[in-house]
C-alpha cells in the first residue's frame, strides 16, 4: 500500500530513474544517429542522479520499508545500488565506443540498460518474493533483449535464445521454490516467512526442498556451475559492451538478491542453503577455473573466470554471517570493477572490423601500447587474486569469512583452484609481455574511454590503500 | 470421491495428456494447439479451485493473444517440419529417466504426508464476493507496487520486441515476397547499346 | 474433498513434462518455448492450489503478475527467435552450436 | 640526522617510486631512466647506512617501528620494523639492487626502462618482507614480488622463458597459499594479524602441525627445498642475469626467513617435532643436489643446483637447534646453527649473485650458458677468471671466503647433535667443490677452445665493478664475520628463547 | 719480544708482497714482483729466525693471543689469533726460510714465464696461508691455513693451465684434499661438541675428560670419543699429507713449475698433516686405537709408496714418490707417539728434498724441460753445482750417518722399533724394508741423470714446455739465482740435523709444544746412544741396521745403474706383473677415476635425470600440468554447445542437490 509522499520517498531514486528512462525511450524516437551522443550523455547524468538521490538520504545504519513492506531501503541495499550506477557508468563509456565503431549505438541499448538497472534496483530492494521475481524480470528481460541487439550477428541471436530460454527455465524453478515456499508459510512477505520459519513448526524436507529451488534461481543468476551454460556462451556471442554490462553490474543485484531471500528471508535454514551453497561453490570453483584454462577467446576466457569469481562469491554468502554477506559483496563489488576493466580493455583495443578478443589478439600488446598493457597487467592480477591488487583482499575476506564458518576444506579447495586459474591470467599476461604482436591496428580508444580504463586499472591497485574503508563500508552496511 | 473429486481427475488426465502431446507431437501447430489445450483444461481446474477470474484470464491472454501469437510466428517463419525429429528416440530414455526421478523426488515431498488433507483442508465451496473484486482491490491497493513493476515490464517487453525485430537492417538478405512481386522490368533489365565492332574484327 | 497434495502432484507432473520437454526437445525452440509456459503455468497451478487452501489472496495476486510477466516474456522470447530465423534460416536447436567448449 | 624519518617507509616505497617514476619516463630516452634507476637504488643504498649505523644491536625488540592502521576491518596494519635478523637482509637486498643495475647497463636493449623498473620494484618489495611486521603485509609483500619476477624472467629470459616463469610463478603461488590460510586462521584465532601477537599466541598441537606444513609449503617452495626446487632451476637458467640474481641473492632468502619469522616462532612445538623431517630434506637437498649439480651442462643450471644445496644448509641450521637445545641442550650450539642459516643465507646472496653475475658477462659475450662451449677463458679473459675463481672457491666454501662461514657454523652445531648428520652435511665440502671446481676447469682452464672464446675481451668497468663490489663483500664476511653474527645475536638469542618455550603450557589436553 | 706486531708483520709481510704481485703484477713489472715477495718473505725469515732465537735460546715463554675476534656466539667463539711455541716457531723458520729458497729460485726457474708476476703472488700467498696454518692458536684458524694452502696448491698446479694434464691434477688435488678436509672439519665439530671450544688451549687442557666418553652414533657399537675424534682428524692429515689412500693427488700435483714441488708439494705443505697431529698430540695420546691406525697407514704409504718410486722414469716424480714415502716415514713416527721425532725428520726433510725438487728443476732447466730420466745421463759435466748438491741430498734423504737425514730417520726408526702398540712391528718392518727401498730409488735416480752415457740431444722431443727452444741442445749450467739456493739448502740438509738432534729429539725443545703421555718415552731408547752427542751417534749409526739397509740399497743401485744397465731390462721382464702393478700406481687412479669420478657423474645425472626430470618434474609438476590440461579440457568439452545438454545439466544439477541436500537430511 502506497500512501503518502513519505512512502515514496524513499523509492526517489528508482521513481526517477523511472521517469528518466521513459524521457530517454522517447527522446530517442526524435534524436538522430548524429546527435546520439545526446543520449548517452542524458543516460550517464541519469545514473548520476540517481547516486546523487541515493546519497540524499543514505543511511549505513538505517532501514526504511515502504509499499507493504514490498520495497526496502537500507544500508546494504544503497552501497549495492550505488556501485551499480557507478558500474553501469563506466559500462556506458566503454559501450559508447563500442557500440559507435559497430553501428549498433542506438537509443534502445540506454533504454534497455536503464531499464535493467531499475529492474536490479527492484530486486536489490525487493522484500518480498513477488517483488524479487519481478525486479528479476525485469532485469533479465532487459538483459535478453540486449544481449539480441546486434541483430544482424548470428552468434548474438544464438546466444540470447539460449540466455531466453535458460533464463526462463530458471526463473520457472526459482517460481516453483517460491511457490512451495508460499504454500508452507503462507506469506509472500520475506520479513513475515522469516518470522514464520523461526517458529520451526514447518516440514523441513518441504522446506529444503523450496530452498532448493530457490537456490538453482539463485545459482543462474549468478552463473554458478551447474546453471552456468549459458555464461560463456552469452559472454561470447553477446557485443562486447552487452558482456561488459551483463558480467558486471548484475552480480551486484544477484548479491542483493540472495541477500534478500537468504539471509533475510530464509535465514532459519541457513544450514540447509549454505551447504547447498557450498556444493554450488565448490563446483564453481573446480568448473570455472578448469575449463578456462582451455579457452582461446577471451571473452570465454572471461566467462569461465566470472564463473569461478562466483564460486568465491558464494564462499563468502554460505558462511551464512553478517560478515560473510560483506566479504560476498565487497567481493562483488570489486568483482565488478575488475571485469569492466577487462572487458573495457577488450573494448578499448577493438575498434571497426577488428574485434580483439581472442587471447592472441593481445600479443605483444607491451609493445604496442605499454600503458594498456600495464593497465591490463593490474586488471588480470588483480582477477587472479595477486597482492597487492585489490582482487587480493576480496579474495582474503571471503576466505576467512569461510573459514570462520567452518568451510575449511572449501577454502582448502578454492586457493588450489585459484592457483590453477592464476594459470590462465599469468596466459595472457604472457602474451601480451613475451609475445611479438601480430597485428598493428591501430588504437582508436576514444580520450573518455582511455581515461577510464587508466582509472579503473589504477583502481586495482589504489583501492588497496582503501580496502579498509571500503571492507568498513560492507561490514557496516549488513549490521 | 465426490463429483469434484472426478471432475478433477478427468481435468487432471486430459491436462497432462495434452501437456505430454505439446511436447512430444512434432508438428509445432499441433503442439501449440495442444498448448491450448492445457492451457483450456488448466482454466478448468483453476475455477475449480474459485479462481474464477485467473481462470478466464488465462482463456483470454493465453489462448487469446499468447497462443495466436506463437501461431503467427510459426506460420510465418513457414517452419519445414518434416526433418525435426530425428535422434528424439536416442535421447528420450535418458531424458524420461531424469524427469521420472524429478517427479518421483517432487512426489515424495509433496505428497500426502506433508500436504494432506490433516494439514490443508479447504475453506468452504463457496465464497462470499466476488474474486475478481477481491482481486482487483488487491491489485489497486496492496499490488501497486508489482503492479507499477508489471506494467514498466510490459513496456520493456514492447521496447525490446521493437527493437529487435522493427526495422529492417542493411544488409540482411531476405527475400521481399511483395517486392518481387511487383517489379517491373525496368527496374532488371537495362539495354546498353555498343557500337558494332565490325572493323577491329576479332572475337574473344 | 480433493487433498491439497493431488493438486501439488499434478503441477509437479505438469513441471517434469515440461522439463523434460526442454531436453527431449532436439529441434524446434518454438517447443522449448511452449515448454516454459507449461512450466509457469504449474507453478501457477500451485500457487492457486495454495491460495484456496491458505484462503489466501496474495497467491492469486502472484499468479496474476506471472501471467503477465509470461506474456511479456513469450514477447521477447517470440523476438529472438525471429531474430535467430532471420540469422540463421534455422530454429533447430541442435544446429545452435557456433558456440561451445 | 634520520633517526626520525620513517625509515623503513623509504626503503620500501622510494623504490617503488622510482620505479614508477622510470615508466612514466618511458624508453624514449633509456639512458636517463637507467640513471635515474640507479640514482634511486643507490639513494636506497644509502638510506641503509643510518639503518645500521642506528640499529642497536643489544636487543632483539623490534626496532625503527612504523605502525598505522590499515583495514581496520581486518586489523591489519602496516606495520614496520626491523630486528637483527632483517637489517642484514634489507642491506643485502640495496646492495644486490644497485649491481643489478649496473650488471644490465648495456645489455638489456630491450625495454630497458622497464627492465629497471621492475628490479626496483621488486627491491621495494622485498625490503618490504623483510620489514613487514604484519602477517598480512608480509603476505602482500611476499606475493607481489611474484609479478615483477614473472615479467623479469619472461621478457628478458631465454628461450624457455614461458615455461620457466610459469613455472616458478605457480610453484611459488601454489606454496604460499596454504600459507595465506594459516594466517587467516590464526587470524580468526587470536583476531591479530600482528607477528607479535601470532608469535605468542597458544596454539594446540594439531594446530601448531597444521599451521607448521601450510607455512613450510610456502617456504620450503621459495628457499627451496627438496623435492619442492625444480622450478629454481628452469627459472635461473632462462631469467636473465639480474634476474637470476636477484632469485638467487634475495628472492632464496625470502624462504628461510619465512622459517625464521613464521615457522619456528608461531609453530615451535610443531617444529620441534617436525624438525626431523626438515633435517632429512635438508640433508637429501645438501648431497642429492650435490650430486645433481655434477651432471649438468648448463653453466647457470649447475649454479641454481649448488643453491639449492646451498640453502638446504640454511634449513639445516635452523631445525638443527631444536634437536640441540632439546636433546643436547646446548643453547650456545643451537645459536651457533641459527646464526649459520643466517651467515649462510647472507653469504649466499652475495656468493650466488656473483656466480650468475660472472655466467653472465660470459653470457652476454657468448650467448651461451653451454659449458662445452667455453674452455680456456682465462687465455683472453684473465680478471673475469680471476674472480670467477675467487667466486668459486667461496661457492665451495672455502675458508676466508663468506661461503664458509655459514656451512662452518652449520656443520659444528650439526656435530654437537649427531655425527652423522654432520657428516652428510659435509658432503658438502667435497661435491660442492667437485661440482664448482669442475665447472671452472673446463669453462676457465684450459687452452682456447674455440674461436669464439679466441675474441673474448676482458671485463669492462661496469663489470668490474659489480664482479668486484660482490668479491669485497664475499671476502669481508669471510675474513671478518663478527660484524654479521653480532648485529643479529640478540634476535637469535630471542628467538631461540622463544622457541624452547612450548606453547602447549595452559592449554587443556 | 714476541709481539702481536711482530707476529703479524711475519704473517702479512708475505702476504702483501703476495697482493703486490699478484694484483698489481702489471703495473710493478717482473722485477718489481719478485722484489715485493722476495722482500717480504725475507722479512718473515728473519723475524722468524728471531722468533725462533727468542724461543730456543732465551728461554722465551710460548705466546698464546687473539689477534680479533672472528665471531662469537654465546660460549663458542672463533678468533684469529697465534700460538707461538717451539713447534710453531720451528716450523715458521722451515717454512719461511725454504720458502725464501724457492723465491729466488724461481727467478732463475720461471724466467721465461709470461706468468712470473702471477707465481710470485701465488707463492708469496702460499706462505702467508702456511704461516697462518702453523702459526694458528685455534682449529677455525688451522682450518682456514689447511684450506688455503689448498687453494694455493690448486692454483700453482694447475699453473699452467693451458695443459689439459694440469688443471686435471689441480683438480684432483683440491678434490682428493676435500676428502680428508670433510673428515677434519668433522673432527674439529667433535672437538668443539665435546670440548665446547676451538681454542688450542682450552681443548687441550680439557682433552682428558675425554677418556672413557663412548660416542654411540648407530646400533650397538660404542666408539671411543678421543678415538673417534683423533680418526677424523687424521683423516684430514692423510688428505694433506697424502698417506694411502688419500696419496693419489701427490704425484700428479708435479705437473706445477718445480719451485712449487719443493716448496708445497715437498717441504711444506704436505707436511701440515703431520705438524697439525704434532700439534694435536695431546689428543691423539688420548687414543691407543687411533695411534695404531696411524701406524699402519703411515707405514704402508712409507713402503708402498717407495716402491712406485723404483720404476718411475720421470724425475719429478720420483722425487715426488720419494716424498710420499718420507711423509709415511713422519706418519709412522706420530704413530708411534714419536711427534718430535716426526717433526725433526719433518725439518731435515723439507731441507733435503726441497733441495732434491730444486736439483731437479735445474736438471730441467737444462734440459729444456726435459723430465724423462731415461733421457739424460752424464749430467754431471755439465752442471756441477747441481751435480754436487743432488748427491748431497741423495745422501741425507738415505740416510746416510751424519746427514741429517740420517738423524731423523734414525730417530723414527727406534722410535718405532721400540713401540709396542698394534702394527708396530709391521711398521718397523716396512720402514726396514723402505730404507733400502728408498736408497734404491735415490741413487737410481742420481745415476740415470747425471751418470752413465749422455742420452739426450738428438731426438726433437722437447717434452711439454716444448716452446723453449733456442736451438741449443747442450745442458748447461743452470744460473745463479738457481744454483744459489741450491748451495743454501744443502747446507741444513747435511748439517742441521748434526747440530739439532740433541735438542730437538731428546731435549726439552719441546715441552709444553707437544705433549707425550706419562709413561711413554718413544725415543728413550735412542737416547741411550745419542748420549755422546751427535757425531758419536753417526758413528754408531755404521753399526745398525737401517744404514746397512740404505748401503745395500745404494749399492744395488749402483751395480744395476751405474755397471750393468741390462739387469734393469732383465728385471722388469721377469717381475713384469709387479712392475706393470707398480707402474700402474695399484690402480688407485683408475679405480677412483671409474668409482668415485665417473660414478658420481653418473649418479648426478641418474638423480638428475631420474628423480628431478621424470619423476619430480615428470610426474609431479608438469605431470599435474598435464592432469590439470586434460582435465580441462574434459570439463571443456561438457559445454557442448546444445541448449538441451544445457536445460540438462541444470535439471541434473537440482535433481542432485534436491536429493543430497533436500531429501537425505
Amino acid at each position: 500500500m502506497i500512501d503518502t509522499w513519505t512512502d515514496l520517498l524513499p523509492m526517489l531514486p528508482e521513481l526517477f530513474l523511472l521517469g528518466m528512462v521513459n524521457l530517454i525511450l522517447i527522446a530517442g524516437l526524435f534524436i538522430d544517429e548524429r546527435r546520439r551522443g545526446l543520449v548517452h550523455f542524458i543516460a550517464t547524468l541519469t545514473l548520476a542522479f540517481a547516486a546523487i538521490l541515493t546519497l540524499r538520504d543514505f543511511d549505513i545504519d538505517g532501514r526504511v520499508a515502504v509499499a507493504g513492506g514490498m520495497f526496502i531501503r537500507d544500508g546494504a541495499g544503497d552501497v549495492l545500488k550505488l556501485f551499480v550506477y557507478l558500474t553501469m557508468g563506466i559500462v556506458f563509456v566503454y559501450a559508447k565506443f563500442y557500440l559507435r565503431t559497430h553501428k549498433l549505438f542506438v537509443a534502445e541499448f540506454y533504454t534497455l540498460a536503464l531499464f535493467s538497472v531499475l529492474g536490479m534496483c527492484v530486486l536489490i530492494s525487493g522484500g518480498n518474493l513477488l517483488t524479487i521475481y519481478l525486479g528479476l524480470e525485469l532485469m533479465a528481460l532487459s538483459s535478453y533483449a540486449l544481449v539480441a541487439l546486434d541483430r544482424d550477428s548470428p552468434v548474438a541471436a544464438e546466444s540470447a535464445m539460449k540466455y531466453f530460454v535458460l533464463g526462463a527455465l530458471a526463473s520457472g524453478l526459482l517460481l516453483y521454490g517460491m511457490s512451495i515456499l508460499y504454500g508452507v508459510t503462507g506469506s509472500l512477505d520475506l520479513s513475515e516467512i522469516a518470522t514464520r520459519l523461526s517458529s520451526g513448526e514447518y516440514p523441513k524436507v518441504v522446506l529444503a526442498f523450496a530452498v532448493v529451488f530457490i537456490v538453482v534461481g539463485i545459482g543462474f543468476k549468478f552463473g554458478a556451475v551447474p546453471f552456468h551454460m549459458w555464461v560463456p556462451d552469452v559472454y561470447q556471442g553477446a557485443p562486447t559492451a552487452i558482456t561488459l554490462l551483463l558480467a558486471s553490474a548484475p552480480k551486484l543485484a544477484a548479491v542483493g538478491m540472495t541477500f534478500r531471500l537468504l539471509s533475510e528471508g530464509l535465514e532459519p535454514l541457513a544450514r540447509d542453503w549454505s551447504q547447498m551453497l557450498g556444493f554450488l561453490a565448490l563446483m564453481s570453483l573446480v568448473v570455472g577455473n578448469f575449463a578456462a584454462i582451455a579457452q582461446t577467446n577471451l571473452k570465454r576466457m572471461l566467462a569461465y573466470s566470472t564463473i569461478s569469481h562466483v564460486g568465491f562469491v558464494l564462499l563468502g554468502i554460505l558462511a551464512g554471517s553478517d560478515d560473510g554477506m560483506a566479504a560476498a559483496m565487497f567481493y562483488a563489488i570489486t568483482y565488478a570493477l575488475m571485469t569492466t576493466g577487462a572487458f573495457g580493455m577488450i573494448i578499448a583495443l577493438s575498434n571497426a572490423g577488428f574485434e580483439c578478443e581472442r587471447i592472441e589478439d593481445f600479443k605483444g600488446l607491451n609493445q604496442r601500447n605499454p600503458w594498456f598493457a600495464f593497465l591490463m597487467l593490474l586488471i588480470l592480477a588483480s582477477l587472479a587474486g595477486f597482492p597487492p591488487l585489490v582482487g587480493f583482499f576480496s579474495k582474503l575476506y571471503v576466505l576467512q569469512a569461510a573459514i570462520n564458518a567452518g568451510w575449511l576444506w572449501l577454502t582448502v579447495v578454492a586457493v588450489v583452484m585459484a592457483v590453477i586459474g592464476a594459470y590462465y591470467y599469468l596466459r595472457v599476461i604472457k602474451v601480451m609481455y613475451f609475445d611479438e604482436p601480430e597485428h598493428e591496428h591501430a588504437l582508436q580508444a576514444p580520450g573518455d574511454v582511455r581515461v577510464v580504463l587508466a582509472a579503473n586499472g589504477l583502481l586495482q591497485l589504489l583501492l588497496t590503500f582503501f580496502v579498509g574503508s571500503l571492507t568498513a563500508l560492507c561490514v557496516a552496511a549488513w549490521q | 470421491m465426490n463429483y469434484e473429486s472426478y471432475l478433477f481427475l478427468a481435468l487432471a488426465t486430459l491436462l497432462v495428456i495434452a501437456a505430454g502431446a505439446v511436447v512430444t507431437l512434432r508438428n509445432p501447430v499441433h503442439a501449440a494447439m495442444s498448448l491450448v489445450l492445457t492451457f483450456f483444461t488448466s482454466a478448468m481446474l483453476w475455477i475449480l479451485l474459485r479462481a474464477e477470474f485467473l481462470g478466464i484470464t488465462l482463456v483470454l491472454v493465453y489462448v487469446g493473444a499468447v497462443m495466436v501469437l506463437f501461431l503467427f510466428v510459426v506460420m510465418m517463419l513457414d517452419i519445414n517440419v518434416v526433418p525435426l525429429r530425428e535422434g528424439f528416440a536416442r535421447y528420450l530414455p535418458v531424458g524420461l529417466l531424469v524427469a521420472g526421478i524429478m517427479a518421483a523426488q517432487m512426489v515424495a515431498v509433496l505428497g500426502g504426508h506433508h500436504f494432506g488433507l490433516e494439514r490443508y483442508t479447504a475453506p468452504p465451496a463457496v465464497i462470499e464476493g466476488s474474486n475478481t473484486a477481491a482481486l482487483g482491490q488487491l491489485l489497486y491497493t496492496g499490488y501497486v507496487y508489482p503492479f507499477e513493476i508489471a506494467a514498466v515490464i510490459l513496456l520493456v517487453a514492447i521496447v525490446a520486441a521493437i527493437a529487435l525485430t522493427h526495422r529492417r537492417r542493411e544488409g540482411v538478405k531476405l527475400q521481399d515476397p511483395g517486392k518481387q512481386t511487383m517489379v517491373r522490368k525496368a527496374d532488371r533489365l537495362r539495354v546498353v547499346k555498343m557500337p558494332s565492332d565490325t572493323r577491329e574484327g576479332h572475337g574473344a | 474433498m480433493i487433498p491439497l497434495s493431488w493438486w501439488l502432484t499434478l503441477a509437479a507432473l505438469l513441471f517434469c513434462i515440461s522439463v523434460a520437454g526442454i531436453f527431449i526437445n532436439r529441434k524446434n525452440i518454438i517447443i522449448l518455448l511452449m515448454a516454459i509456459e507449461l512450466m509457469l503455468l504449474s507453478v501457477n497451478m500451485n500457487f492457486v492450489a495454495f491460495s484456496r487452501y491458505l484462503d489466501d489472496m496474495a497467491g492469486q495476486v502472484f499468479v496474476f503478475f506471472i501471467l503477465t510477466v509470461a506474456a511479456a516474456e513469450a514477447a521477447i522470447g517470440l523476438a529472438i527467435l525471429v531474430l535467430v530465423f532471420r540469422n540463421r534460416r534455422t530454429i533447430n536447436v541442435a544446429e545452435l552450436d557456433t558456440m561451445r567448449g | 640526522m634520520s633517526a626520525d624519518w620513517p625509515l623503513l617507509s623509504l626503503l620500501v616505497w622510494l623504490p617503488i617510486a622510482g620505479a614508477v617514476a622510470v615508466l612514466v619516463a618511458g624508453d624514449r630516452n633509456a639512458g636517463a631512466a637507467k640513471w635515474l634507476a640507479l640514482l634511486v637504488s643507490l639513494a636506497t643504498l644509502a638510506l641503509c647506512l643510518p639503518l645500521w649505523s642506528n640499529f642497536d644491536s643489544s636487543t632483539s625488540a623490534m626496532q625503527f617501528v612504523e605502525r598505522t592502521p590499515w583495514i581496520t576491518s581486518f586489523a591489519v596494519d602496516y606495520h614496520l620494523g626491523i630486528d637483527g635478523f632483517s637489517l642484514p637482509l634489507i642491506v643485502l637486498t640495496c646492495i644486490v639492487t644497485v649491481l643489478v643495475l649496473i650488471a644490465g647497463w648495456e645489455v638489456i636493449e630491450y625495454k630497458p626502462s622497464q627492465y629497471v623498473a621492475a628490479f626496483l620494484a621488486l627491491a621495494g618489495l622485498m625490503n618490504g618482507v623483510f620489514a613487514a611486521q604484519d602477517a598480512l603485509l608480509f603476505y602482500v609483500f611476499f606475493e607481489g614480488m611474484l609479478i615483477p619476477m614473472f615479467i623479469i624472467i619472461g621478457v628478458w629470459g631465454g628461450p624457455r622463458r614461458v615455461y620457466a616463469t610459469m613455472k616458478f610463478f605457480l610453484y611459488t603461488f601454489l606454496g604460499s597459499v596454504f600459507m595465506l590460510l594459516g594466517l587467516i586462521y590464526l587470524y580468526l584465532k587470536g583476531q591479530s594479524f600482528q607477528l607479535a601477537d601470532l608469535q605468542t599466541m597458544s596454539l594446540s598441537m594439531s594446530e601448531q602441525t597444521w599451521l607448521f606444513f601450510a607455512f613450510l609449503l610456502a617456504f620450503a617452495v621459495k628457499i627451496p627445498m627438496w623435492p619442492v626446487h625444480t622450478w629454481l632451476p628452469d627459472a635461473h637458467v632462462e631469467a636473465p642475469t639480474g634476474g637470476s640474481m636477484v632469485l638467487a641473492a634475495v628472492m632464496l632468502k625470502i624462504g628461510g626467513y619465512g622459517f625464521l619469522r613464521f615457522s619456528l616462532p608461531i609453530a615451535p612445538d610443531a617444529s620441534a617435532e617436525f624438525a626431523w623431517l626438515i633435517i632429512a630434506m635438508s640433508l637429501i637437498a645438501v648431497v642429492y643436489i650435490g650430486f645433481v649439480a655434477l651432471a649438468q651442462q648448463d653453466m647457470k643450471k649447475l649454479i641454481a643446483y649448488s643453491s639449492i644445496s646451498h640453502m638446504g644448509f640454511v634449513t639445516l641450521g635452523l631445525f638443527i637447534a631444536f634437536a640441540l637445545v632439546a636433546k643436547s641442550n646446548s643453547p650456545d650450539t643451537a645459536a651457533l646453527g641459527v646464526q649459520g642459516a643466517m651467515v649462510q643465507m647472507i653469504s649466499h646472496g652475495f656468493v650466488s649473485a656473483a656466480m650468475f653475475g660472472a655466467v653472465g658477462v660470459l653470457y652476454d659475450r657468448v650467448h651461451s650458458r653451454q659449458i662445452a662451449d667455453y674452455g680456456g677463458v682465462v687465455n683472453t679473459m684473465p680478471w673475469f677468471a680471476t674472480f670467477m675463481v675467487f667466486f668459486a672457491m667461496a661457492n665451495c666454501g672455502l675458508p676466508g671466503t663468506s661461503g664458509f662461514v655459514g656451512e662452518f657454523m652449520v656443520i659444528l652445531a650439526a656435530a654437537k647433535h649427531s655425527l652423522g648428520i654432520a657428516a652428510l652435511a659435509a658432503v658438502t665440502l667435497i661435491l660442492g667443490a667437485a661440482y664448482t671446481l669442475w665447472l671452472v676447469k673446463r669453462v676457465i682452464f684450459g687452452d682456447v677452445a674455440n674461436s669464439q672464446v679466441a675474441e673474448l675481451s676482458d671485463l669492462n668497468g661496469r663489470e668490474w665493478v659489480v664482479l668486484g663490489t660482490l668479491a669485497f663483500f664475499v671476502l669481508f664476511i669471510g675474513l671478518w664475520p663478527a660484524p654479521v653474527v653480532d648485529v643479529m645475536q640478540s634476535s637469535v638469542e630471542a628467538l631461540l628463547r622463544h622457541i624452547t618455550t612450548s606453547k602447549l603450557m595452559g592449554l587443556p589436553g | 719480544m714476541i709481539t702481536k706486531t711482530l707476529l703479524l708483520t711475519i704473517a702479512l709481510a708475505p702476504l702483501a708482497g703476495a697482493i703486490l704481485a699478484g694484483l698489481f703484477g702489471r703495473q710493478i713489472g717482473r722485477a718489481g714482483a719478485h722484489w715485493a715477495t722476495i722482500l717480504g718473505v725475507a722479512l718473515s725469515t728473519a723475524l722468524s729466525a728471531y722468533v725462533l732465537k727468542l724461543i730456543a735460546f732465551d728461554g722465551h715463554e710460548a705466546v698464546n693471543m687473539s689477534v680479533y675476534t672472528w665471531f662469537r656466539i654465546g660460549s663458542i667463539q672463533a678468533e684469529v689469533g697465534f700460538l707461538v711455541d717451539a713447534l710453531t716457531a720451528t716450523m715458521m723458520v722451515v717454512v719461511t726460510s725454504v720458502s725464501l729458497m724457492v723465491h729466488v729460485y724461481t727467478i732463475g726457474y720461471m724466467e721465461e714465464d709470461p706468468g712470473y708476476q702471477r707465481f710470485f703472488g701465488y707463492i708469496s700467498l702460499f706462505t702467508f696461508s702456511m704461516l697462518m696454518l702453523v702459526m694458528s692458536n685455534n682449529f677455525m684458524q688451522l682450518f682456514f691455513g689447511w684450506e688455503a694452502v689448498g687453494l694455493v696448491s690448486y692454483l700453482l698446479i694447475g699453473f699452467w693451465f693451458k695443459r689439459p694434464t694440469a688443471i686435471f691434477a689441480n683438480l684432483k688435488a683440491f678434490l682428493v684434499n676435500r676428502v680428508g678436509d670433510f673428515g677434519f672439519l668433522l673432527g674439529i665439530g667433535l672437538v668443539l661438541a665435546y670440548l665446547g671450544s676451538l681454542d688450542y688451549a682450552t681443548v687441550f687442557a680439557k682433552a682428558p675428560t675425554l677418556v672413557g666418553q663412548t660416542f654411540n652414533p648407530y646400533g650397538t657399537v660404542e666408539w671411543a670419543v678421543p678415538t673417534l675424534i683423533c680418526l677424523l682428524l687424521f683423516v684430514g692429515a692423510m688428505g694433506k699429507s697424502a698417506q694411502v689412500p688419500l696419496h693419489v693427488w701427490l704425484p700428479d700435483s708435479m705437473e706445477g713449475p718445480t719451485p712449487i714441488s719443493a716448496l708445497i708439494h715437498a717441504a711444506t705443505m704436505v707436511t701440515a698433516g703431520i705438524f697439525m697431529v704434532a700439534r694435536m698430540s695431546p689428543l691423539f695420546e688420548l687414543s691407543e686405537t687411533a695411534l695404531s691406525v696411524i701406524l699402519v697407514i703411515g707405514s704402508i704409504t712409507a713402503l708402498f709408496m717407495g716402491f712406485i718410486g723404483i720404476v718411475q722414469n720421470d724425475i719429478k716424480r720420483v722425487v715426488a714418490y720419494s716424498t710420499l714415502s718420507q711423509l709415511g716415514y713422519m706418519t709412522v713416527a706420530l704413530g708411534a707417539s714419536a711427534y718430535s721425532a716426526a717433526i725433526f725428520h719433518l725439518m731435515t726433510h723439507a731441507f733435503f728434498k726441497a733441495l732434491l725438487f730444486l736439483g731437479a728443476g735445474s736438471v730441467i732447466i737444462a734440459m729444456h724441460h726435459e723430465q724423462d730420466l731415461r733421457k739424460m745421463g752424464g749430467l754431471r759435466k755439465y752442471m756441477p753445482i747441481t751435480f754436487a748438491t743432488a748427491w748431497v741430498g741423495t745422501l741425507a734423504l738415505m740416510g746416510f750417518p751424519g746427514t741429517s737425514g740420517f738423524y731423523s730417520k734414525d730417530a723414527i726408526l727406534y722410535a718405532v722399533g721400540s713401540a709396542d702398540r698394534a702394527g708396530a712391528s709391521f711398521a718397523h718392518a716396512s720402514l726396514l724394508i723402505g730404507v733400502a727401498v728408498t736408497a734404491f730409488y735415490s741413487f737410481r735416480m742420481l745415476y740415470l741423470a747425471f751418470h752413465g752415457k749422455e742420452r739426450f740431444g738428438h731426438d726433437d722431443r722437447h717434452g711439454h714446455g716444448g716452446h723453449h727452444d733456442h736451438g741449443e741442445h747442450q745442458p748447461h749450467e743452470t744460473p745463479w739465482v738457481v744454483t744459489l739456493p741450491l748451495a743454501l739448502l744443502a747446507i741444513p740438509s747435511l748439517a742441521i740435523g748434526f747440530f739439532t738432534a740433541g735438542p730437538m729429539l731428546f731435549g726439552n725443545f719441546f715441552d709444553g709444544a707437544i705433549f707425550v703421555a706419562d709413561g711413554r718415552a718413544p725415543l728413550a731408547a735412542m737416547a741411550h746412544h745419542f748420549e755422546h752427542g751427535s757425531l758419536s751417534f753417526a758413528l754408531h749409526g755404521f753399526l745398525t741396521p737401517p744404514v746397512w739397509l740404505a748401503l745395500l740399497g745404494a749399492g744395488l743401485a749402483t751395480y744395476i745403474y751405474l755397471f750393468n744397465p741390462s739387469i734393469a731390462d732383465r728385471a722388469r721382464k721377469a717381475f713384469a706383473p709387479i712392475h706393470h702393478l707398480l707402474e700402474r700406481k695399484y690402480g688407485f687412479d683408475e679405480f677412483n677415476q671409474a668409482v668415485f669420478a665417473r660414478g658420481s657423474v653418473w649418479l648426478g645425472r641418474a638423480f638428475w635425470r631420474v628423480g628431478d626430470q621424470a619423476v619430480i618434474d615428470g610426474v609431479i609438476v608438469d605431470g599435474s600440468a598435464g592432469t590439470v590440461s586434460r582435465i580441462a579440457f574434459a570439463v571443456r568439452r561438457l559445454q557442448s554447445g546444445f541448449l538441451f545438454h544445457y536445460a540438462f545439466m541444470m535439471i541434473l544439477g537440482l535433481i542432485v542437490i534436491v536429493g543430497a541436500f533436500a531429501l537425505l537430511q
